[in-house]
């Protein structure tokens, strides 16, 4: 691999709302580019080599998306693409541009305006195979193929639904710190238990709420990097995988975020995830945190739960994960809900986190799941070197 | 941009394709199969080789599958591998190997595949149906516009601007149904094709007549690239990818001038730029631009600057366009005569560039060994464009 | 040398193509999107009669279909203005098909205009009126022809069509380039 | 501020209704699912195919080995079931349209041996608080009259009586 280095050098956001009637998603996406733009103090009619966004089609309505994207970032013109897929597979693009040689600045762009969907459901179950899959639930909510995934995994690691109860209830209050969370709540295991169960054994309030927002984000090569910025993150490793897309056919164990997280730390050259002090990890289904705890080699197999309840991922623990309140407190952003993941950690290796900044954090890892009903996944590995 | 600064050169080792038809029985997962096993058996690999996977698709609303690239992935090799989709809409045939050159290039990967895959005969009653929805929902789609509209009116603006005649567009069809019939996956070849049936046939959206459309297809093609650390212990004759360009124009297509594609032209020059190509028309020796209209691919090769503005239509006229001509142009029978299967006529564009440059077109080959080609796709909201410049370099 | 294509795929008529096991399924997909600043503005212009744009300093452009920035100066837009609704024919198209494909006996005249008062070549997609297959040409003065006021919505088609303007000369000739 | 102006009352703000549906899809079942269903339809048969290799047998059946991508062909498809073990359920006590529904179902992911794939469908004919990992399962059909050749010719699976 080429010994360029990654760096980002800018980021840009809106709020995370439930709705947003109040602007279309041009104006959004404007919205957070222009500031990234301003973070990165770069003019990305002169500066940006390529544009990437993050979307899908039957997300935004319409049957080529790519088409109504450059605009609004200044890419008019200019050589850009549509990824349909989670803002870290954005992100993966831009890292290997850059280590091509050929491209100096790299723009990643990922939204969600899912608000605008009425049909949320039936889209999901769209993407369900349409011969062996779709026809079975008709009528049921797409999401029991969550129910099933979670009985697998508690079956396989013998962690149990206190335990995941117990990351609602603290990504749930992490979100209190987080200005740009929609979610925050005050609960307790008690009341999570009690809730009604949706698709036993996952229960309602363990399913992350939808949210919109746009997040943009500014790559450059390490050399540019450090001419443009006091502040640079590296982006120290990417990985990204994909199992079996049949429902009947997935692990138990999220292999699609074990072997994405293997190939970040291999390009990271990160031996012992235990010099790693945050983790942004997908949270859609809270269970999923757990899972992806252990994929990520944060935790062994069966243990995620012990250690969320004893406290050990919290803000004071060993291990920060999802200081920001994760999808659980932010709402979940679709495509965009891997690059919320990722701008927490710069925003933390930063030292701009506020409230819930994270002591001395030198490293973190961000990690997607692409969502229901596939087994598609992303890790990130970024750095502020000394 | 820092060209000449590239980690690793690229270079594609096999290729593989279906038939391009009205309607196939597999479903887009095992087109998809088809076309990767072909495309891997010509490279002599397995798919353990493989270090990644990058597919192609165009709208979710033709297969009727949404994420249909995450759906497609166990067909294309996909699974527990990194796998990528990228879509730019038409332009998807020859961007998914730009995207798997830089897969490459970056040095990430060794050997890739790349795969494109369209099942237009999913969405019912037309695939026409799918593309009401390609269109701005408030502006455009209450008018209830048909895509041929579009290309009927870019056709019109290109035809007035630079004073070209439809006699000669329609020559464009003629050549390329009749360049398919050496093709064996080809839909709508026709030996027999005369101007007049162009000429005649039934009026869509006039100045488009049927017959300046490229027909809707089932299809799949792929391609493997590998860097140049093991090409040529996998082939005496790989054929690299020596230039990459794409760009992408504003969306309101209602404030362009629509008679000369900015886009295709920006692209280009980021492809020849990289590939060292300072004069096209001299340095390429095949093109394979977009031709879903007949009329495209006139606008395309002046946007390549492979003609003037206006002056393809003359270079068809006078036949230097023809497989034997000065400058062969779809020598594969282009979307006009193999088919359109959107992103899958990535098999006709850099899949028969490859096959073109190393000497295995057979019926289609163009004489006088070739060693420099240009292909091109288009996209979008007339508005995207991807370009790669491939060289055979023995 | 071998053919290096050996072409794989089966096949199907129409008529085989529903004799194969298949599955036919209905697809629910229904948005409400935001219009946003811009366009919202722009609709409510409609409903009144009116055409909007947004004007942007930097380029001293009108930007028509408003937005609330500037694609080409990457900057915000910088106030409305109001333009007279005139303009000229940019390109057209006579189309015997419907949206689905479905063929159909009477043409839609169908194009682009550019608005007098925006720069050039920038305009909208509407129809046209009033106009016959031997008339229509690029550079065709036209005027909107508007639903009355009682049955606007605050949408595109509040103009029913443009039609040609009369005594107003064309600009066809002007507006062609020589030839490369 | 990002914009010059934005919207000072809500009722400036406007949406606008749409979809991006069409009259329907018709996805064929390919050249596998051809033979799957016709055995299902006909013979009232669950196939498999197998990819003695990688020794795995995929249920439904494949043309192609996802993982070694070699060809199955006719010979590497065999019977299997009708029983079968449950490797993970649920209650689906939502409907598609966020309501309860009035009758929860259970939908399961079938065993037809360890090295199977497992297949998904509906669990029936037990009571959701009785299910249990490994139960053992068996398909119920619709009449032969009645099935059409879909994986919904399978009404649904029950515990082995």
């Amino acid at each position: 691999m080429s010994h360029r280095d990654v760096a980002v050098i800018g980021v840009g956001y809106t709020n995370f709302n439930s709705v947003t009637p109040e602007v279309n998603w041009k104006e959004l996406m404007f919205e957070a580019a222009q500031k990234a733009y301003q973070d990165a103090g770069i003019d990305p009619r002169r500066d940006v080599d390529s544009f990437i966004t993050c979307a899908e089609d039957f997300w935004e309505g319409f049957s080529i998306f790519d088409e109504f994207t450059p605009d609004q970032l200044g890419a008019a013109l200019r050589p850009m693409h549509t990824v349909p897929g989670d803002g870290l597979q954005g992100l993966a693009n831009a890292y290997m541009q850059i280590k091509t040689g050929l491209f100096d600045i790299v723009v990643v762009e990922a939204h969600s305006k899912i608000s605008e969907l009425l049909t949320y459901e039936d889209v999901v179950q769209l993407s369900f195979d349409p011969i062996y899959e779709a026809p079975l639930s008709n009528g049921v909510h797409p999401y029991y193929v969550a129910g099933l995934e979670m009985r697998a995994y508690l079956q396989a690691t013998g962690t149990t639904e206190e335990e995941c109860a117990a990351v609602v209830v603290q990504n749930k209050r992490n979100a209190f710190l987080n200005p740009l969370a929609e979610f925050e709540c005050e609960l307790d295991v008690e009341s999570v238990m009690r809730s009604d169960y949706a698709f036993d054994p996952l229960k309602a309030v363990e399913i992350a709420p939808r949210a919109d927002g746009a997040i943009v984000f500014v790559l450059a090569g390490g050399e540019i990097a450090r001419e443009l910025t006091d502040v640079p993150v590296y982006l120290e490793g990417i990985g990204w995988c994909s199992e079996s897309p049949w429902i009947a056919s997935r692990s138990s164990d999220a292999s699609y975020a074990k072997r994405a997280a293997q190939m970040a730390y291999q390009q990271a050259g990160l031996e012992n995830t235990q010099l790693i002090d945050i983790a942004e990890v997908d949270d859609q289904f809270a269970f999923k945190a757990l899972q992806h705890l252990e994929a990520l080699g944060l935790a062994r197999p069966g243990e995620a739960g012990f250690l969320m309840v004893e406290g050990a991922f919290g803000p004071q623990g060993q291990l920060a994960v999802n200081p920001s309140g994760g999808s659980l407190g932010c709402g979940h952003l679709m495509e965009a809900s891997g690059l919320a993941r990722a701008l927490e950690i710069v925003l933390q290796l930063r030292g701009e986190a506020g409230q819930r900044q994270v002591e001395d954090a030198m490293i973190g890892v961000a990690q997607s799941w692409r969502g229901l009903p596939h087994g598609t996944g992303a890790v990130a590995v970024f750095s502020r070197r000394e | 941009m820092n060209l000449g600064k590239i980690h690793k050169d690229v270079a594609v080792v096999g290729a593989g394709m279906t038939l391009f038809s009205r309607r196939l029985q597999e479903t887009g997962k095992e087109m998809s199969w088809e076309a990767a096993q072909m495309a891997l058996d010509q490279a002599d690999l397995s798919l353990d080789d493989i270090d990644a996977v990058i597919m192609g698709s165009a709208p979710d609303a033709f297969d009727g599958v949404h994420k249909k690239g995450d759906w497609l992935l166990d067909g294309a090799g996909g699974t527990n591998r990194p796998y990528m989709r990228v879509y730019t809409g038409g332009g998807t045939a020859v961007f998914a190997p730009i995207a798997g050159w830089w897969h490459v290039a970056s040095g990430l990967f060794e050997k890739v595949l790349v795969l494109c895959e369209e099942k237009m005969s999913s969405c019912m009653p037309h695939a026409q149906s799918a593309f009401a929805h390609i269109w701005d929902p408030i502006l455009d789609r209450p008018l209830k516009p048909n895509l041929v509209w579009i290309f009927s009116m870019e056709m019109q603006r290109y035809m007035h601007t630079y004073d070209v005649r439809y006699e000669d567009i329609a020559l464009v069809a003629v050549k390329n149904k009749r360049n398919a019939v050496g093709h064996p996956c080809a839909q709508l070849a026709d030996p027999d094709i005369t101007l007049d049936d162009v000429l005649t046939s039934e009026p869509m959206a006039l100045p488009v007549r049927r017959l300046d459309i490229s027909p809707p297809s089932d299809g799949a093609a792929a391609v493997v690239l590998v860097s140049e650390d093991v090409a040529y212990e996998l082939t005496n004759e790989p054929v690299w990818i020596d230039g990459v360009g794409w760009c992408i124009d504003s969306t309101m297509w209602t404030n362009r001038d629509l008679a000369f594609p900015k886009f295709v032209a920006h692209a280009a020059r980021m492809a020849y730029e990289m590939a060292g190509i300072k004069n096209p028309r001299k340095e390429i020796d095949i093109a394979e631009p977009y031709d879903p209209f007949d009329y495209k691919e006139l606008q395309h090769l002046e946007a390549l600057g492979l003609a003037d503005p206006g002056q393809a239509a003359i270079m068809t006229r006078e036949g230097k366009t023809q497989r034997d001509g000065e400058l062969p142009v779809c020598p594969s029978g282009g979307l006009l005569g193999v088919g359109n299967p959107i992103a899958a006529t990535l098999g006709i564009k850099v899949g028969e560039l490859f096959w073109q440059l190393s000497g295995q077109a057979g019926a289609r080959q163009v004489p006088g060994d070739p060693a420099v080609g240009v292909a091109q796709a288009w996209g979008d909201l007339m508005q995207f464009s991807s370009v790669i410049v491939m060289r055979r370099r023995s | 040398m071998n053919q290096a294509i050996k072409p794989k795929g089966r096949s199907l008529s129409a008529e085989q193509m529903k004799q194969v096991p298949h599955v036919i399924a209905r697809p629910q997909a229904k948005y409400a999107w935001a219009a946003g600043v811009a366009m919202s503005h722009f609709l409510e212009g409609l409903k009144q009669g009116k055409i909007l744009g947004r004007r942007c300093m930097a380029c001293e452009r009108v930007l028509v279909p408003p937005r609330m920035f500037c694609e080409r100066c990457y900057r915000t837009t910088d106030g409305w203005v109001e333009l007279p609704g005139t303009g000229v024919i940019e390109t057209f198209s006579i189309s015997y098909i419907d949206t689905n494909a479905n063929r159909i006996k009477d043409p839609i005249f169908v194009g682009v205009l550019a608005f007098d008062g925006a720069p050039p070549h920038c305009g909208i997609m509407h129809y046209f009126g009033e106009v016959s297959p031997e008339e229509i040409h690029i550079g065709m003065p036209v005027e909107p022809v508007w639903k009355p006021e009682s049955e606007r919505v605050g949408a595109i088609t509040d103009i029913k069509y443009f039609r040609p303007r009369e005594g107003i000369p064309s600009k066809r000739i002007s507006q062609r380039r020589k030839r490369g | 501020m990002t914009f010059s102006e934005k919207f000072q009352r809500t009722t400036e703000m406007k949406h606008w209704l749409g979809d991006m549906e069409v009259d329907h899809f018709h996805y064929t079942a390919g050249v596998a699912g051809e033979r799957f269903f016709i055995a299902l339809r006909d013979r009232g048969v669950i196939l498999g195919a197998r990819c003695a290799p990688c020794g795995i047998t995929y249920v439904p059946p494949r043309i192609y080995c996802e993982h070694c991508f070699a060809e199955l062909k006719e010979d590497a498809y065999q019977e299997v079931g009708p029983r079968g073990w449950v490797r993970a359920f649920t209650i689906a006590r939502l409907g598609k349209d966020g309501h309860p529904l009035t009758e929860p179902e259970i939908l399961a992911v079938i065993d037809f041996g360890s090295d199977s794939t497992g297949f998904l469908h509906k669990l029936s004919g037990v009571a959701p608080e009785e299910v249990r990992v490994g139960l053992e399962v068996e398909a119920l059909l619709k009449p032969k009259a009645q099935r059409e050749g879909r994986i919904t010719d399978i009404e649904h699976f029950r515990p082995v009586a």
